[in-house]
């Protein structure tokens, strides 16, 4: 199966050969791969160098955290590519955004209300959670649609709480 | 003489605590609410009673029902740990009354020093150096707050006046933007301690948070065992401390920590305590509060000076005299302590929750790991995020930062997102190694995941594992759909499924 | 000056040396077993080999497949760890050959000092005391040891001459007994260490074992760092150590310490070492023999002075000089270290395999765990039991004792059973405590679960534990049948079983 | 439901009332009970004491693990209780015991064959696991039935090793 995998800017033709076996651009590759404990951990060996890693499927992409340092990664297979190509690349900047809950928690403030232009950065919603204020910010400019909730209600994770568009 | 000891806190203290007891051969009784039912602290306590729900205020807030269990259980003395009750003169004075033993000092010293106002009055007169700000009052209003602000100049604090750790402090820059940030710091202030007062301080900017550790018994003598840097902070919080301050010169330490001694002198104080300063550039120090009560940090101390502090608090509420006197404290080496969040670095240190599903813990030759949880524990959101202290020791500084390297890479938690690829970059810095760096340092000149700093192996190796999972994911996928359509007979799963739940 | 170590291990001394490497900032690189795929070693690595199938003499033992990994990886030093090649001086020297530093001492010292026979006749002419044996030959045929032992005298020990660790040991009480002991002996010796032969020694009665650590660089310096007592064993196989011994005084420490420094100048040795003592009840000390490598309770002497005896190792091998002169040797408080072995003690400490399903460690101020398995880690019969050392530290030797009873009643493994009860009896044990023991104390005046120990209370508790969890065990089947009986579909559970897979 | 518990010759009446209460002998008791992790460790707090152990199902009793010392509890509940008094009590010593290999491992020596005699505590078979020789001993006085391995062989855990009778 052959993959094109995005960072950044960066992409890599990554083909899976069979188990112990990849093709990175022109080069084979051996590869030594296993999940630990049945975890999101892995451990991969390539030409001798140990890697180990955490991978969390994100969203649209895959959140890889090596040494340290986090990489968000697009895996498409070539077939997805062609569609998106096809179809004029790039998710549209100005759909519907639905602010979430991050994590359980109580509503201290609802800063904006219906109707109202806000810029991208703009506390939107400010969650109490672990003893913390946690500010909520516009991930872009838009106007505030619904305000699903209000101050000191409780709200669960993934909770919509309002809209921007 | 007391010989059980009621725990009113949860969490890494809790289980801290309940060990230096049990090393010392008394009982344990800790106390949980709803969602710590299977919390560590009450796995190894040898009593454990339930409060309450969840929320801090029906349950490990609650002095009325953690009498109830003193009572019930024969304890005959607290420990408040830090946070909660800690710094409360009200429970401390109740203990008194109930013929409990407060692991802690006298109501009377929490009252002078854990009004953030008094304390300064009370220094200033010891002669103790302190930040410009509203010494002289306490529970002021708003108007009389916001009338005072422009006379000790922006950019200022408000600060809890029973605070600690950061909370129900705010930074404003402006008159304009201070109601606002006035009425969240009440809020927050009000939620963590009970109590919404608050005061205003000049921010010394360029400065360095250091703070000196003291022990003082009740037959009077009082020592401190040197300083903490406590510098690397992120909205006040701190994050990582270390002992010795790389920034101290022995000169300067020799003086601040005789100033700590004679400000934990100037309220009688007995047991435990942290006097905090900032010092600037110009090595200029300034008192700024004192902590009436055991600290996150105390490991790095602990490991600095091989004292066990949770031990010496209890031999000093049990009435003994200090171990050691000020000359035979010896500073051996230097410790780093990172405070292990359930927060997520690379999405605005946004807490995490959720269940963790497994862990790895960093071990071997100098390094402590002081935790509350495991794998199985449930992180929920009623709770501070720290989850977990990682602290070494190395002979000198660079061997500490290398071994918290290994250490930080060593460690896995699995199930919510931490802090610790933060600690991974910080140790990284060439500033924070350099030891060049203020309180402001996190915030205004350090970044997560800095691109410049990938180099292309990493990269590649990052697309090599995604994909890898990825393909593993859609073939599973695929042959969960395959299975499905080959099987002629179902009830063969039917036998599976249940052998798997007998 | 090398810069890339090759760790030629498994286990927990193989995570131990990575760590010391990464520490002193040099690159690693593993070796593995087909067993040992997931192992710590293998992921902590920077680098990592296979070597071949899961047994010793198809893996760990092939000295030319871990010359082949070193030439791949350019590595410039190899580590032996303990056991495996650690004290095969044709191993040393084809590393020399090679061009490649061998972190531990010269071939020349292991021959003299590994074949058992030669050291305690190189030991004898520099005047160090030994246990009457067969000192004066090696490779004797069974007839010419059947001859000899009458002349030393029963009861006598067999032991390997390549040997370390009771491997290959046995206890000999008669003539008639022995022909069958010296065949199991020989085939111990030969599993363990590729070398089947082996000498005789008078069995020293009520002895202590105790043990000498040496540090030796390459410009002509030696220290000891005090003794370690390991007379808690079982069938020769340590499993306790602590340092100092309960048994030393300051005049004899001082003595047997300059007499383990002259048995290793008697054989130029360099790196680190241990001179092994019996020392009977009236402070006699025979030389028994010396380990030329890293000895597994390393970590009590590490404790008990806040040396790092790894990283010395590997900066001896570097040319330095020592970091230590004799005088600058301080002992500080009492360590403890349990072997925590994967055997069932209440079941005649049978070996226990299986997958580690979960784990708590113990933590906190003074704990150290030295491990190589982790929960998700299958115990395979391949390698030896030990799957963790448990150290604590105390300023006195009851301090250490009390301890230790909490981390060993916080330790949880799950899935294998280990000896860890076996521990916990010892530290309750009056004799323990009171430092009243010799070799033979587990074998002959031990004993687990004695029921006149137990009380009242617990056995009711027990009753309760079992009761709860066989109801519920009784309910959960009694609701898998009523769930397969209500089912009129049996699809849903298909679906159940997918989304699990999922 | 009613459970009779012995331990060694120590009976308890436990009665299981609900989640939360016991009643033992004739005390009502509340009882906090807690699986551990999924694990077979379980947390019980009854009167504000709080206890953890390990219970594992042994082959006829349960292995209770607390504080370091083992228990072997036998839960029976009423109808079984009865049945094994009709039956007469006691399980038959004179039965064929089944040697099976308590780990995985390699047959080092078989130093008895079929038909020999031996006494309790005789070492019947000799194994090697984790570099240790393990002797396996015979439980009683017997003769030796079917010897099924010889040495050099590789034997699976639980594997049947020999007989006696």
């Amino acid at each position: 199966m052959k993959y094109i995998t995005t960072i950044e800017s960066q992409e890599f033709e990554v083909e899976v050969i069979d188990e112990r076996h990849i093709r990175i651009g022109e080069r084979l590759i051996e590869v030594d791969f296993e999940a630990v404990s049945g975890q999101p951990v892995f451990s991969l060996i390539v030409d001798g160098r140990s890697y180990e890693s955490f991978v969390y499927p994100g969203d649209e992409d895959w959140e890889v955290l090596l040494h340290g340092r986090q990489y968000q990664v697009k895996v498409e297979d070539e077939r997805e590519k062609r569609l998106r190509a096809a179809a004029g690349g790039g998710v549209a900047e100005t759909g519907e955004f639905h602010l979430k809950a991050p994590m359980p928690g109580l509503v201290v403030a609802t800063p904006v209300s219906e109707g109202q232009e806000v810029k991208k950065g703009q506390v939107i919603l400010i969650l109490e959670s672990m003893k913390m204020q946690n500010e909520l910010k516009a991930p872009r400019d838009g106007v505030v649609g619904r305000v699903r909730v209000k101050a000191g209600e409780s709200v669960e994770q993934k909770q919509r709480l309002l809209s921007l568009h | 003489m007391f010989k059980k000891v009621l725990v009113a806190n949860r969490g890494e203290i809790a289980v801290r605590i309940i060990r230096a007891c049990r090393e010392l051969g008394m009982e344990t009784v800790a106390v949980f609410s709803e969602a710590d039912r299977n919390a560590l602290h009450v796995r190894y306590a040898d009593e454990a009673y339930l409060l309450g729900p969840a929320p801090s205020r029906e349950s490990y807030l609650r002095a009325d029902k953690i009498f109830e269990v003193a009572r019930k259980s024969g304890a005959d003395a607290i420990h408040p740990g830090y946070g909660f009750l800690a710094e409360r003169e009200d429970f401390a004075e109740k203990c008194a009354e109930a013929g409990i033993k407060f692991i802690g000092p006298k109501a009377s010293s929490i009252a002078a020093m854990g009004d953030k106002a008094e304390a300064r009055a009370t220094v200033i007169k010891a002669g103790v150096p302190v930040v410009p700000g509203t010494e002289d009052v306490g529970n002021m209003t708003n108007e009389q707050l916001l009338a005072k602000a422009p006379l000790i100049g922006f950019p200022l604090l408000i600060k809890a006046t029973a605070g600690g750790g950061g909370k129900g402090m705010r930074e404003v820059k402006s008159l304009e933007e201070m109601p606002a940030l006035l009425q969240s710091a009440r809020r927050e202030a009000e939620s963590s301690f009970g109590d919404g007062n608050v005061y205003l301080e000049k921010l010394v900017e360029g400065a360095r948070h250091i703070e000196f550790q003291i022990l003082a018994d009740s037959h009077g003598n009082v020592v401190h065992l040197g300083e903490r840097e406590c510098s690397i902070q992120r909205r006040h919080q701190k994050l990582l401390e270390e002992a010795p301050s790389p920034f101290l010169s022995e000169e300067l330490r020799q003086k601040m920590g005789s100033v700590a001694v004679k400000a934990a002198q100037a309220v009688d104080y007995v047991n435990a305590g942290t006097i905090e300063f900032l010092v600037d550039k110009d090595e200029n120090y300034y008192f700024l509060e004192m902590n009436t009560r055991l600290q996150v940090e105390h490991p790095v101390t602990e490991m600095a000076t091989g004292i066990d502090i949770v031990a010496e608090q209890i031999r000093i509420a049990r009435g003994r005299q200090l171990s050691y006197a000020q000359e035979q404290i010896r500073f051996n080496g230097h410790a780093i302590e990172c405070r292990v969040n359930a927060e997520d670095p690379f999405n605005g240190f946004m807490p995490s929750t959720g269940r963790i599903t497994h862990s790895l813990l960093p071990t071997g030759p100098g390094v402590r790991v002081d935790t509350g949880v495991y794998p199985g524990f449930e992180i929920t959101p009623f709770y501070d995020p720290m989850i977990a202290k990682l602290i070494v020791w190395g002979e000198t500084r660079a061997q500490a930062i290398l071994r918290m390297r290994r250490a930080l890479e060593e460690y896995r938690i699995v199930g919510v997102r931490t802090n610790i690829p933060f600690h991974q970059t910080l140790m990284d810095s060439h500033r924070f190694m350099g030891g060049q760096f203020d309180t402001r340092f996190v915030e205004e000149r350090f970044t997560m995941n800095d691109s410049a700093e990938r180099d292309a192996t990493s990269a590649e190796i990052a697309a090599i594992l995604a994909t890898l999972v990825a393909h593993q994911e859609s073939e599973r996928s695929a042959h969960i759909v395959r299975r499905g359509e080959r099987d002629t007979s179902n009830w063969k799963w039917v036998g599976r499924w249940e052998r798997m739940h007998r």
